[in-house]
């Protein structure tokens, strides 16, 4: 089981499963306590300059967004970022936060190439690591699993291969080719849920992305939570526990977290916010404008929610999908 | 073509849509597959399953979903898990049709999404990335490419493989570890649908989109189009797959 | 990253990922058919001698008891089964069905030894082969995910290794041991749920066991249910479904099928039951005689629960733990 | 010791359930450790983490259950899922006890539950195999192994090595890739609680059970032990002990 071939990203974040583990012995959180907080206290202890971070799920959608504004207002230098993204990592890119990311996705969807990306990448201020969506999910489940690699069917024969760090070797069992890609240990990962208790016992209500994977290759986790509840009502449908209280850091009490982007079943997207968003990040100024209004000119999400104004929201809150 | 009752677009989403057979699985990215799908659902195919990146398989497509992680992608859906979940049932061999898009594609369907131009550090386009788009196109049995088609899009090499196609010709897929018997399967323009010789797995003209020439597809393709030896006309959209698109599809108008 | 050390227990059910995948694309009903079923048609249409099968949970939790003596009762022959289990694989093999099996623990729980897996081991009639807990649930997780291995840190230094059929490799990326264990894919899956729609689309409440691995890991899936559902209850909560029902091909409508066993939140463990049937293994004669009574002596599975007495049953309802 | 007010069974659930710190998680298997677990909840450890092989984390052990995947597991737990993720949190250094039983133990904690006498394939005594017991014994950081103690359960060399140990001494569990700070901590029977020797690793006397004396242990022992320096006599079960392990932790008596 030789390797085949290597390809020449480089690994941005180095790891060691040892390590991991004897971080999550004496680093995590055993008992039940208390972790609200707000999001500056939660960015302020828990993000710190040259961190490798991660959100889940992606910009337009259950996005721990007043997390990652927060991030920016608290200028955060040098960190590493693993990307699917739209909205929060143009937020990011546009603030000068980052220096090098694991790329597999940053784009406006249906809205095409991100100028900010573009402009970032283009002039090499941006290092990029390729990977496929799959082999992003894969490294967190490989950390997850806590194991060091996970061999996948994805990359294989693709340039996305040879500017990635992953590896090909050959099955011992079946003798066919696979990829083997490394284990992804993230030191601060954001996750925005439906609901949590205040120990960090959290649900998500539809799609799980990858919520599951992540919080499990994260050193250091921040839940923000559209809802705080009961450990009781916890235990009382413990299936329904995503990510179990342990693996908490931080829980963060966020009302329309997730906006501009929507919320399954308790909020739609602001396709309004999302217009004027698409129009400002075309620009370097439209961008630092955006910025000003929405980031750096707001205390804090509270104020950020005041700007958007409670009419839209709850009208958001009207036009959302039931079940 | 303006004179035509139907947009370029709407002739692609007919088109696409058309290709969806009942009860299959299509893995469905952002755009027009969305449209497709929908179409098709509410025309032949009332049980195509759309199967999302993000975890939505099974949904009934009763708004049209923007992005592939969003509520739209779940709605009444039979499952609603998450991506690793999906591209590993991609993996295991359960899905079908797998639509893809690029901003380059060349003879043997390998498809660029990453960078044009330049060098991979300094590129003179940056573009999105992969996404889900290599996952799909290593493990769906049959990948449906819509593109714009145009010269600078149908190039004789790709500056970057983001998704394998047939790669460098017969046998290079499953030389390089990829599942046997997958790989593209058609490409659907406003101007023609394409398919792959099945020896020397190059790209090869099957029908043209109504009123269009050779000559015309031709012109708009950087490199040499093999040619079906009994080359079809397709069918222009009908009216009724126009009405069901416009005021069921798409109401909102947020793509046509 | 070469093989350092391979196990000596023999691959007891050899697998191609690529006849894996063509299996699932020619022979898995895609569409929306009623699947249901009684226990006989399914057992008779979808096991057939010589397969190799498993069972999830196991004897005496959430366990396809009335489709495991079905299997029985049909004499189903020279069977090889993924062992972690309790009554179900006294059974079969008591019936003389099993010639092989992939054992991780065959046992009564706190009442100690199966005689029956002694009587059986001990003369040489059976062939072992030796896997953790973790390593059988971990081979189905690498054939759901459709890969033929899955690297994992069990194992390691062991006997229970050495008997097995891993590989021990060096990691090409931190250069640590790693045991890697070969994908599993079942011929034929039994798994028994809280409620199903006539498709197979399934859900489970409480623990999940390894129904979600070993669904997605075998070729055939025969899902017994307490209860059969409107696929609209399905799809008004997407995020329950553990089986999707492209998987599945029988639903068998199973009330109290797990009896002797429990299931969550329905019914209790029959302890009168099992105290009969744990006197009843000790010997041969003892284990005929309960087959006898319990298995050929029944029809089907309305014969068998009139012979336990629904007074006895609904006594069972009664005495479950809420949530 | 038909004189005490107590049974050698409930003496190893009492020494076992003092091991258990509140706080921390322990993986529990089928047993002693569940009655040990749900008596540490009820006395010093409220805030005890049960965790259990099929699934059940932090379950309120209300009733107790009889097997490690039955609802009891998980009655009113935080958690729900299934095994991998269990095992896979052990995995990942999570899991700080892990308690152990065996049909035979060696002077470097391995242990034995498979097979005894004999060959693998034609054994005198064919045991259930390892279940959970190697993961357990893989992962947890300091694993409590229950055992009667008899001679012929501890021996110089067990006939199988189920669940490692320390395998054939310091730095051999590292040298198998195992990971590294994790290993057996303490074996507790009804005459002694025995750990390991820091740098030899091999068994050590630290505790005499209340009336035991060093030479009953020898004489049940069936191989050299180590003494400690310091041996020190554990304190027999206290009547509050007592009191809640039979009114409130098993009032069925289903294991005393």
């Amino acid at each position: 089981m030789r390797v085949l071939e290597s390809g020449i990203g480089e690994l941005l974040q180095p790891y060691s499963m040892v390590e991991f583990r004897e971080w999550n012995r004496t680093q995590k959180p055993k008992g039940f306590q208390d972790k609200r907080m707000t999001e500056q206290e939660a960015i302020a202890r828990f993000v710190h300059d040259g961190d490798y971070i991660g959100t889940e799920l992606y910009g337009t959608v259950r996005c721990p967004m007043s997390l990652a504004r927060e991030i920016v207002r608290q200028g955060k230098k040098n960190l590493r970022a693993v990307g699917q993204g739209v909205l929060e990592l143009d937020l990011w890119v546009a603030a000068g936060l980052i220096s090098a990311m694991d790329i597999t996705y940053h784009g406006l969807e249906i809205h095409g190439v991100s100028s900010v990306l573009r402009r970032a990448a283009e002039s090499g201020r941006l290092k990029l690591v390729e990977w496929s969506n799959g082999a992003i999910a894969w490294r967190m489940k490989a950390a997850a699993m806590g194991v060091p690699f996970i061999p996948i069917k994805s990359m294989l024969g693709s340039d996305t291969f040879r500017y990635s760090a992953a590896k090909v070797v050959e099955c011992p069992f079946t003798g066919e080719k696979v990829c083997l890609v490394p284990a992804l240990v993230l030191d601060v990962g954001l996750i925005h849920v439906h609901r949590a208790d205040p120990y960090g016992n959290a649900q998500i209500d539809g799609i799980s992305g990858f919520a599951f994977e992540m919080a499990r290759a994260c050193k250091r986790l921040i839940i923000s939570a559209e809802e705080i509840v009961d450990p009781e009502e916890i235990r009382r449908y413990p299936e329904r526990t995503i990510i179990p209280y342990y693996l908490v850091d931080a829980v963060v009490h966020a009302p329309f977290g997730s906006h501009p982007g929507e919320m399954a079943y308790l909020y739609e997207r602001d396709d309004l916010h999302m217009r004027e968003f698409l129009e400002a990040c075309r620009t370097e100024e439209g961008m630092q404008e955006y910025l000003n209004t929405y980031v750096y000119g707001v205390r804090n999400h509270e104020e950020y929610l005041e700007r958007i104004g409670h009419e839209r929201l709850s009208a958001l809150r009207r036009a959302v999908l039931g079940r | 073509m303006e004179r035509l009752p139907y947009t370029p677009t709407e002739l692609l989403i007919c088109t696409a849509a058309r290709l969806m057979e009942d009860g299959a699985t299509a893995f469905i990215g952002t755009g027009i597959p969305m449209l497709a799908a929908s179409l098709a659902q509410k025309m032949h195919a009332p049980n195509l399953i759309p199967v999302f990146e993000f975890g939505g398989t099974g949904a009934i497509l009763k708004r049209l979903p923007r992005a592939v992680g969003e509520s739209r992608t779940f709605y009444r859906a039979i499952a609603a898990s998450g991506i690793c979940d999906i591209i590993e049932t991609a993996q295991r061999g359960f899905i079908e049709y797998g639509f893809l898009g690029g901003a380059q594609i060349d003879p043997y369907g390998n498809l660029n999404s990453t960078v044009i131009g330049g060098t991979h550090d300094r590129p003179q386009v940056r573009l999105p990335g992969s996404g889900g788009g290599n996952d799909v196109g290593s493990h769906c049995w049959r990948t449906i490419i819509l593109m714009q088609h145009e010269r600078r899009r149908f190039v004789e090499k790709v500056d970057f493989i983001t998704t394998p196609g047939y790669l460098t010709g017969p046998g290079a897929r499953e030389a390089a570890g990829l599942p046997p018997g997958t790989g593209p399967y058609r490409v659907v323009t406003s101007l023609a649908v394409l398919g792959f010789h099945p020896e020397t797995k190059r790209m090869m003209l099957l029908q043209l989109q109504p009123g269009v020439t050779v000559e015309q597809v031709r012109q708009n393709t950087g490199f040499e189009l093999l040619i079906a030896d009994r080359l079809e006309e397709n069918e222009p959209p009908t009216p009724e797959e126009l009405r069901i698109l416009r005021e069921e599809v798409d109401p909102e108008r947020l793509y046509i």
